[in-house]
């Protein structure tokens, strides 16, 4: 467990908060870290930004989200990692596609890297880290685009020669579903799945023996298309079978 | 080229390093992968009558010499177990790992695991961190040998007994679980860790298992105990990360190795380095087949050899 | 700047750092060296009755998470010690372990031991690799708890009981222990190791016992259950060999710590460094004095930071 | 535990042997190693040569020397270190003091360094490793100048900057004895006790909390002066005090 103090916490909208940390960390964008919360958990959180020092973006989803984001600059925060891999360079057009707080780990691409960002949320209240030439999506029409991210992206499928997605399963799922699979971009996309080690050992974010957290998160479409799991169910905390009932989560 | 084929009881395996419990072997992708990958065989993460969720995070702990963990004995509970693994392919070669806090209960999770055609169990006598199963049954003698009679009276499986280390005498131990047809040791010792700036426990359940590198001088002893006083076939497990060490292992009795931790380190390609290590130290060192090396520093062999 | 002294029992000490039984304390010499060197107080190397040279060589065997040892107890029985260290300068800092097979056997020693001056002992319950005595003493509970009472009875020593982690149930053994005035936790595992290539044992008894680094995680866990059921004194030992893994025992309820295998990687300067470490630490994290950071972590005072 | 194979065994003369074995250590003059007989013990023998491949130069001693002795060109050796400190390196004119088989330790300093050297050895048989301007003391008189290596020396003293000492403690209490201390060379001794460790852990070697196998084995001459136990008192195998009767062993 490594230890640094917080320097600076900035409240991105009603319940997403950016945490800067006095670290110097060797990490590439689409790798995470585990954090801890003192005498609570430890959950995964990506990188959103991936220079020194480091930060991380997340929504206040439970008990540790919700602790992190009361403390206060100066304070102590804990964290291991970083753990999986990252996103390949791009060259030539490129896409980025987030759904919900999948925007943390893309915008670590986007410090590095051009591209068109198409960025999908419930409502205009859930969006974050958003720039000028951001292309939106929400699913009330609150902003941008009515409807999802998806909808919106695909049509323009074409124009990219990469395309970089990070999003809810159900989400990456319903592209799969509909992504022409002979499409000329390479397309990466950032796994989301429970963890609990985080550097693949307990098996808890396996799917079709391949973990998201060590053989991932970043997977090239073909991997993800070959794992027949995928979309499909997930694990809850005592390994049992889960299925996704609708594409949202 | 020597042969490292070993046999377990009635076990034969093709090469004798097996997926030890607990690691990357909850899902039935994950134990597939393993063995696709050179395991001779892989046990189960261990499986309860009930749904666990287990402990809530942090379950592991990187220490210098080791890991820390209490990951809680998390597991889909037997039936969700049976549902995933009806129609897997590897029965053979995968050992089911069970534990209980009963007799009847440890009875009837094996009845159900060779109900859907596995032929072999891993009893997890040894957790050291979950109350009122594991280690807290496995230090009971009366109830570890009726655990194993019952179960080799009731099914036709091989029945692999996992010791804990954490007891004064294991060879007592060991003589009670003697009807079972082999010895797995060690599981990992009680143990826990510090974080000094807050002040607080690296394991959300204070206390855990150690296992890795660190623990590998007491899976050593524990093993020769146990092969001196009783000559059974032992599969040794606590440490192991290189070839090297699976041979001291060999050298005091084991027939087969388990390893866990060391995939932390090497990942999936363990399983072959480890293999091919031993099949190198053979042939260099004039032995046929792997047989040979069993035991050879333990009772009249070793008074043989000085 | 923040207090490191420290209270064992009736003893008090400059600061917590103590040099371990058995680590450069067979000679006066070597005793008087690390007192000089910044220990708060020294153990000397277990004494018996007898004049014992201990196993052959190889007596110690590093290996990469920390040491294996079977010195075998060698010691020039107690009435060449009492010859050595009648005129010893440093009687009050210098506790002296002593070993037997008998109860008699411990009185005698600790008689002798005060005859000359001496007002601390320790009792070694817990050497893992001698026939008859340290942990086969150890375990037997009637006899510990005879031993203590009876050298408390008859002596006016300060009594610190040394007790061996290798047992099922160390809450049961402290209680059996608890008119000494201290715990030292822990002595060593019973380990071994053994070199591939000549297939031999590391060490010349076999058998030995295991320090350093890879036993810290047990040595913290033995004293987090000892203290939260005993709240007594406790010197916590075992694996320390940074300020750090000081504060970690301090924090589960260690009053004052030991050092024995960390002098093989850091030397004399060891004393010193631990105790700054332990002084930048204290000020730096708001604590006035060493005993305010004593068990934090354990019981009332850890659910009130909770 | 390092393991090698040994490359070239000689005899040296009825009771000494060379030993060549295929390892590559850094060491440097005055250095040990811990030697083991596999189910046997363990002992100290200084380098005699300590570049690569090292040498070992040893009397057959007891039950591990004579198992060593008799090993085969391409057997297994197996030893651990280097230990110890080194002898300084000298300069000006320069003086070798070895008694018995203390010539292996003061011979790596020969392969490196020029100097005068004085040889003692109870007769011309335990004599070994000679080089033709060698000066020869033999308590027999049967090489070289009768008496001891000491007698032989002492005259010569004022002749060096640096004299370097190697041999039984007895013979080395007698040089201190007899000495000028006040002497402008600087002296440096190796002394040898039992030493079960090597590694300055077990105590075994002390002199006045002094570890001869940690702190030393090289020490300069006022150091060992300041050692009251030194030439008067060693200690067995079980730490116990036993005098020197008299000045040979
Ligand atoms: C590799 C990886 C990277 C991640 N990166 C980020 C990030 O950059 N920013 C960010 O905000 N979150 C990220 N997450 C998700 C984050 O880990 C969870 O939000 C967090 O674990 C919630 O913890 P909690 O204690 O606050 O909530 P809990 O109390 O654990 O949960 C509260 C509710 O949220 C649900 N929940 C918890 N985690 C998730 C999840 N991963 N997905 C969906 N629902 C969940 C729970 O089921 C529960 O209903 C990442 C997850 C992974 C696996
Ligand atoms: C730092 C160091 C460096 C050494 N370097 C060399 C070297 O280069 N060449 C060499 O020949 N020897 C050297 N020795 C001595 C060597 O270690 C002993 O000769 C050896 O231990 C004898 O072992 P053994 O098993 O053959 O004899 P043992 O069976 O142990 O002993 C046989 C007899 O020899 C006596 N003996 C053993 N060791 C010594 C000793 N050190 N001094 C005096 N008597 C002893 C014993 O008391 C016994 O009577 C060195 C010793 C030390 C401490
Ligand atoms: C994360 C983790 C989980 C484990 N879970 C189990 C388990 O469920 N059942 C079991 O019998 N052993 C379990 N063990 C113990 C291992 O199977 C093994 O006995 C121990 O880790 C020592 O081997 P190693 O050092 O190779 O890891 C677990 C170990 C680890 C590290
Ligand atoms: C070489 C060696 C000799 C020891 N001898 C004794 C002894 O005589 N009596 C005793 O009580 N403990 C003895 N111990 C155990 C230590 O005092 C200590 O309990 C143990 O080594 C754990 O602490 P450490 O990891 O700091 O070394 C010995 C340990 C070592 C390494
Ligand atoms: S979180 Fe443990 S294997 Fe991925
Ligand atoms: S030989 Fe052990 S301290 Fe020197």
């Amino acid at each position: 467990m490594l230890h640094s103090r917080i320097i600076e916490l900035n409240k991105e909208n009603k319940d997403v908060f950016t945490l800067k940390f006095d670290s110097t960390i060797a990490a590439m964008p689409g790798q995470f870290i585990m954090i801890w919360a003192p005498g609570g958990k430890e959950i995964p959180m990506s990188l959103s930004d991936t220079s020194n020092p480091p930060t991380i973006t997340f929504r206040t989803f439970g008990e540790t989200t919700k602790t992190i984001a009361k403390l206060k600059v100066g304070d102590r925060f804990f964290y291991r990692g970083p753990y999986g891999n990252s996103y390949p360079v791009p060259t030539g057009r490129v896409a980025y596609v987030a759904g919900g707080t999948g925007l943390a780990s893309i915008n670590a691409m986007l410090l590095k890297y051009r591209g068109d960002v198409y960025v999908g949320a419930r409502t205009k209240e859930d969006l974050f880290l958003l720039r000028n030439d951001f292309k939106i999506a929400t699913d009330d029409g609150s902003a941008g685009f009515k409807g999802t991210v998806i909808d919106l992206f695909l049509p323009h499928v074409n124009e990219y020669d990469y395309i970089f997605v990070c999003g809810p399963e159900p989400m990456v799922k319903t592209m799969l579903d509909r992504i022409d699979r002979k499409i000329k971009a390479k397309v990466y996309i950032s796994l989301e799945r429970l963890m609990k080690c985080g550097v693949g050992i307990c098996d808890s974010c396996s799917i079709n023996g391949v973990r998201v957290c060590k053989d991932g998160t970043v997977f090239s479409m073909e991997e993800v298309l070959s794992l027949s799991e995928f979309g499909v169910y997930k694990r809850n905390e005592a390994g049992k079978i889960e299925f996704f009932v609708n594409g949202k989560r | 080229m020597a042969s490292i084929s070993t046999k377990i009881g009635r076990f034969s395996l093709e090469n004798p390093v097996i997926l030890a419990s607990g690691i990357l072997d909850e899902t039935s992708g994950s134990i597939l992968r393993s063995l696709k990958s050179g395991a001779g065989a892989a046990v189960t993460k261990s499986i309860g009558t009930e749904e666990r969720k287990g402990y809530q995070t942090p379950v592991i702990s990187e220490i210098g010499t080791g890991l820390l963990n209490a990951v809680g004995l998390s597991n889909p509970g037997i039936d969700n177990f049976v549902e995933e693994y009806r129609n897997f392919p590897e029965k053979k070669r995968t050992i089911v790992s069970i534990f209980g806090g009963k007799v009847e209960e440890f009875v009837s999770l094996a009845r159900k695991v060779e109900g859907i055609g596995f032929d072999k169990v891993e009893l997890n006598l040894s957790c050291p961190h979950v109350k009122g199963v594991g280690s807290e049954v496995g230090q009971d003698l009366g109830m570890v040998e009726e655990i194993i009679s019952e179960i080799s009276g009731k099914t036709n499986l091989q029945i692999w007994a996992k010791l804990t280390p954490n007891v004064t005498d294991l060879i007592s131990l060991a003589k009670a679980s003697e009807k079972a047809d082999a010895y797995v040791l060690i599981n990992t010792l009680r143990a826990t860790g510090v974080e000094i700036y807050s002040r607080k426990f690296v394991l959300s359940n204070t206390v855990g298992g150690y296992s890795g590198p660190g623990v590998k001088p007491v899976a050593l002893r524990a093993v020769y105990d146990v092969y001196k006083e009783t000559g059974k076939d032992i599969i040794g497990v606590g440490g192991i990360t290189t070839w090297q060490d699976a041979i001291e292992f060999f050298l005091l009795g084991a027939k087969a190795i388990q390893v866990g931790t060391a995939i932390l380190y090497e990942d999936y390609p363990i399983f072959n380095k480890i293999n091919s290590g031993i099949r190198d130290y053979l042939d260099k060192e004039g032995f046929s087949k792997l047989d040979d090396l069993v035991g050879v520093m333990v009772g009249d062999a070793a008074f043989k050899n000085h």
